[in-house]
């Protein structure tokens, strides 16, 4: 019952063929239950919140402390990418790069420009992405994270421009690269400027790779469309988080063409690593763990 | 079929054929008939010229457009087609092999949507599954080991969205291709002759040259889709044809492809081996002058068009 | 029916794990309808015979002339080597290589000697496998094709380091190379040393292919075990004969061991084009044809 | 379990425990216990220094020898299991990831046959798919790219003989580890720890050095299988294991393999600890000694070694 709610939310979160207005208003779901953050959540009115997976209640500071994940049931909550650094980074390590970019509007796409306002006044970000350097148990590494609070993690050009940088920067420093992904795929008020960032980050990739550095990928709920489909599956390893929803095209828009009802576990991070695309699932609170003992064995 | 911008001028074609009947000798019908043909011909000018975006989304999917295997039976002195991706099937949503097209042989590839009910099934009307990308990503790999260019013509729809398409990975096989092109030592240019939708074209189309045909498009995603999305009204999608500027002409003016290949009044399919000859001399000029490009610069320079692309600006104002 | 019967047929010759006596015995079934051939095959003692595909009455001459191939039903018969590249090269462009290694029974196998007799006396051949350098179409290419009525195509030492032999010439000469092969699979009355045949065929396929000259592999019927799981599948273009059975395991054997009924196209070479193993499915007598327009693109 | 050529070892040792409850301070009865625990060391001896091949197939094949994941819990300091062939599943039949042996990174890679019933049951008896082969070609490539070792730890009945193996292309995937084994340009070290059987055993033990356990065996078929084809009766299976020369000593003489690591009396899985300490012994002192030679030299040196092997003469006589 739970589950099937908390499927019918995470339906809702499924790719950029179901659409920003629809993630937006489930983002508000979490909203509720997300803690206070540095990346420009309100404060919380309420001291505790009851968990859309089983339904039990959650202290905000309970939630907080254990970065979005259900102290009761592990439910992994979507995590802002401030938060995500923070989680990953040795204490005061992280040292963000390319800061100052933003999106034009240049097709004039009704509301685009407010949409980017409002995202930015709601996270504190310059689009849905952080990214820079820092320190992974001692190791330091080029990192980027994306947020799905701002459109959905969409990626737009600022998103598709600050992976290249990240990668670039990785392949001249010599680093490993870490991407966290977060998104609902392609950022259509940016229409083909947006599919090309699936071009601009391969290409980028594609040299780092000639280098012998590792590059290990994150997909967290959700992570679809052109992202999935370019910089966050073409990794040496690829990690995920438990229970994220992870493929091309959305559960509901496959539903609605094809027609055919899709089991519970369909595109889960488990579904993936049992179809083999995925190389483990790893619970957020030992993520950092898991990569500092990945890149203890990698050049 | 008749799309519906087009009923005027089979009205018109409909009245002259007409009188052509009535005529005979009578000087004065002869008369009425050529000022009509002059109408008719205006009309042509007038709506061909000033097709909307989504009615050139419409001409881009008219069922009689030459698509793949009109172009390759035109264009290619022959043809040696390959199939499989070694792993787990073969996906007749897109063609490939070996090729002669003018003096080069070449690696063609193509989006394969059909040309009767049964072919178009059997080709899942261009929209291909993980096993039609690996298998791409195998026509890249021996296009490299064997130094030949390589020809795309895309014409989709966009990558399947099915169930058996996610279980065997299709982002992961679209990624692939995308890394796989970014290093192909050897020219990689592509022809869109129809539609360009998502990144299953992408996959396809991220080449060192892209022509466009006038009338076809290149989108992020189709029409239909963005508007019940981003306006909750698959009605609105003219809008949204509007909104996401996919013509041949926004993509020239962006700087996204390099050519836009003219089509005969009234669209490709009104006179379809104009448009393939067409489309035929631009692939043989762009092979021609890409022949004697070494690996290296093809590949930076391809790391150079790609990497630029971007709507964004730095806080200091200038382009990121 | 008359399809059952030639599956039944087929069945016997399916891979190494039904084993070799079971092919000779096969094999006489074709002796009655296989043409006189430089080979070694002794003359036939009836005007015609029976197509066990379509049971239509062939002349033996009309088989002849058509390659084993049944004027009415079009059924691929086995082809034996010295056949096939009469089929295939020039005329009188033939030159053999590396003729006059012979196997040794270096583990004493029980009768291995007196098999090894019977077929070099039946076939004429050194070992199930007759290679050199030839022109197709004027193209010099270096080639080898396997004999499966010499101990059932099987690859010992001797079929191993003649192709081994044939990959090298080819690099060296930067020749195009083509393997027609014919095989159950290994020979078991060579024991570790026939395995070892596919690690020593891969290791010369691996330099060759470090260059940019084709390798083309045809596989006629049947092809199974360390044929197909070695040099047979690793080219660059893989084409097969209608109807042939191609495998790693037979399907006799599998039917026993899963105790599941398999469908009539299991493992032919259309199965094997359906499931993205194969380039083309190319009847014999165009087989010429096809590899001289196949070279004729290629460096 | 109990194999039938141990059951006089087993009975032995139950009359000395039976005494040993009678015995109490009494002398004679001491003397006694001496002489048959004397006896039953020779026994030991005698039937385990004379084992035919067939027993050491079943010695290899007993339940309770240690496998990958004893080997794995005990060499590795860490060991970050990786997982997937990106192009269809996750095949359990054959594990792999990264490890620390020593003072060594690598990539460790083993069949997996488990460990009870369900988790042998999941590793298919250690008889991989092609998902299976293609996992290990993606590990052989990381290793690659990474320039580090790859430990393997081979114990196969062989590739699995099924409908979805052959469907997917268990051949085209095996073929494809052994082209890659074939140019990797790292050191590739494997042991035989139980059974090496057929092209599936190949696949991952045609490298750089191959250690064999004293009980193990190599063989292109499995005897019961080459009993019931070669003498078409699968009863004489301890014939046919006789007649393959499959045992670790018949590989070392014949210049299989480079090293025969001994088993304890009674076999491995009567003391694993010690077993799997010389099988760590020898991978590590390996590992030391090619840690610093160049790709080209393993690439040229692996290419001989298998180029090599053959039975079979010129008529000259000298060696082919
Ligand atoms: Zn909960
Ligand atoms: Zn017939």
């Amino acid at each position: 019952m739970a589950a099937r709610g908390a499927r019918g939310a995470l339906r809702g979160r499924e790719g950029w063929r179901i659409g920003i207005r629809n993630w937006l208003s489930k983002r508000r779901e979490y909203s509720r239950s997300a803690p206070e953050t540095e990346s420009g959540v309100g404060p919380m009115d309420s001291v505790f919140t009851k968990c859309e997976q089983c339904g039990q209640p959650i202290y905000e500071k309970d939630l907080r402390a254990r970065f979005n994940v259900c102290p009761n049931c592990e439910f992994h909550y979507p995590l802002s990418a401030p938060e995500r650094i923070r989680l990953l980074t040795d204490t005061g390590s992280f040292q963000e790069r390319d800061g100052g970019i933003f999106a034009e509007d240049l097709l004039g796409f009704e509301d685009y420009r407010q949409r980017l306002e409002k995202a930015r006044a709601k996270t504190g970000l310059d689009d849905a992405i952080l990214s820079g350097t820092g320190a992974i148990g001692g190791r330091q590494v080029a990192l980027a994270a994306l947020d799905f609070r701002f459109i959905g993690g969409s990626m737009g050009s600022v998103v598709g421009e600050r992976v290249a940088r990240t990668i670039e920067f990785a392949g001249t420093e010599e680093l490993p690269l870490i991407i966290v992904s977060a998104s609902g795929g392609a950022r259509m008020f940016e229409g083909v400027y947006s599919l090309m960032q699936m071009a601009k980050t391969s290409v980028a990739l594609s040299r780092y790779v000639e280098g012998s550095w590792p590059y290990v990928s994150v997909l967290t709920d959700p992570t679809f469309g052109g992202v999935t489909a370019s910089f966050a599956t073409a990794a040496d390893v690829v990690l995920a988080e438990p229970g994220a929803r992870i493929g091309f095209t959305g559960a509901r828009v496959i539903e609605q063409t094809t027609k055919e009802r899709l089991p519970e576990s369909f595109q889960t991070a488990e579904f993936q690593r049992e179809h083999g695309m995925v190389d483990r699932i790893v619970h957020r609170l030992s993520l950092k763990g898991d990569l500092e003992r990945l890149l203890g064995f990698l050049p | 079929m008749i799309l519906d911008f087009e009923r005027p001028i089979k009205d018109f074609e409909e009245r002259i054929a007409e009188l052509r009947r009535l005529a005979g000798p009578s000087a004065e019908l002869r008369g009425e008939i050529s000022r009509l043909e002059e109408a008719l011909d205006a009309a042509r000018r007038r709506i061909y010229s000033n097709l909307s975006p989504y009615q050139r989304v419409q001409v881009a999917r008219h069922p009689e457009r030459p698509n793949f295997r009109a172009y390759r039976d035109a264009l290619a002195d022959d043809f040696y087609e390959l199939s499989g991706d070694r792993f787990f099937g073969d996906d007749p949503a897109v063609r490939g092999g070996l090729a002669r097209i003018g003096d080069h042989n070449v690696v063609l590839i193509g989006h394969d949507k059909g040309t009767d009910v049964n072919s178009r099934v059997r080709g899942n009307f261009g929209m291909a599954h993980p096993e039609g990308y690996r298998k791409v990503k195998r026509f890249y790999d021996l296009a490299a080991r064997f130094r030949l260019p390589v020809v795309v013509l895309v014409d989709t729809p966009g990558a399947f969205a099915g169930r058996g398409a996610e279980e065997r990975g299709q982002a992961w096989a679209i990624s692939a291709d995308l890394m796989a092109l970014a290093r192909i030592p050897v020219p990689v240019i592509s022809a869109i002759i129809g539609e360009g939708c998502s990144g299953g074209a992408l996959a396809m189309c991220a080449t060192d040259y892209i022509g466009m045909l006038e009338n076809s498009y290149l989108s992020v995603i189709a029409p239909e889709a963005c508007a019940s999305i981003i306006f909750r009204d698959p009605g609105r999608a003219a809008e949204a044809a509007e909104a996401l500027k996919l013509t041949a002409a926004d993509m020239k003016g962006r700087g996204i492809v390099d050519e836009i290949i003219p089509e005969p009044l009234g669209g490709a399919h009104n006179d379809p081996d104009s448009t393939i000859k067409a489309v035929g001399n631009s692939l043989n000029r762009v092979l021609d002058g890409l022949s004697d490009t070494d690996p290296e610069t093809l590949r930076e320079v391809r790391y150079e068009r790609y990497r630029r692309i971007g709507a964004h600006a730095s806080e200091n104002g200038q382009a990121g």
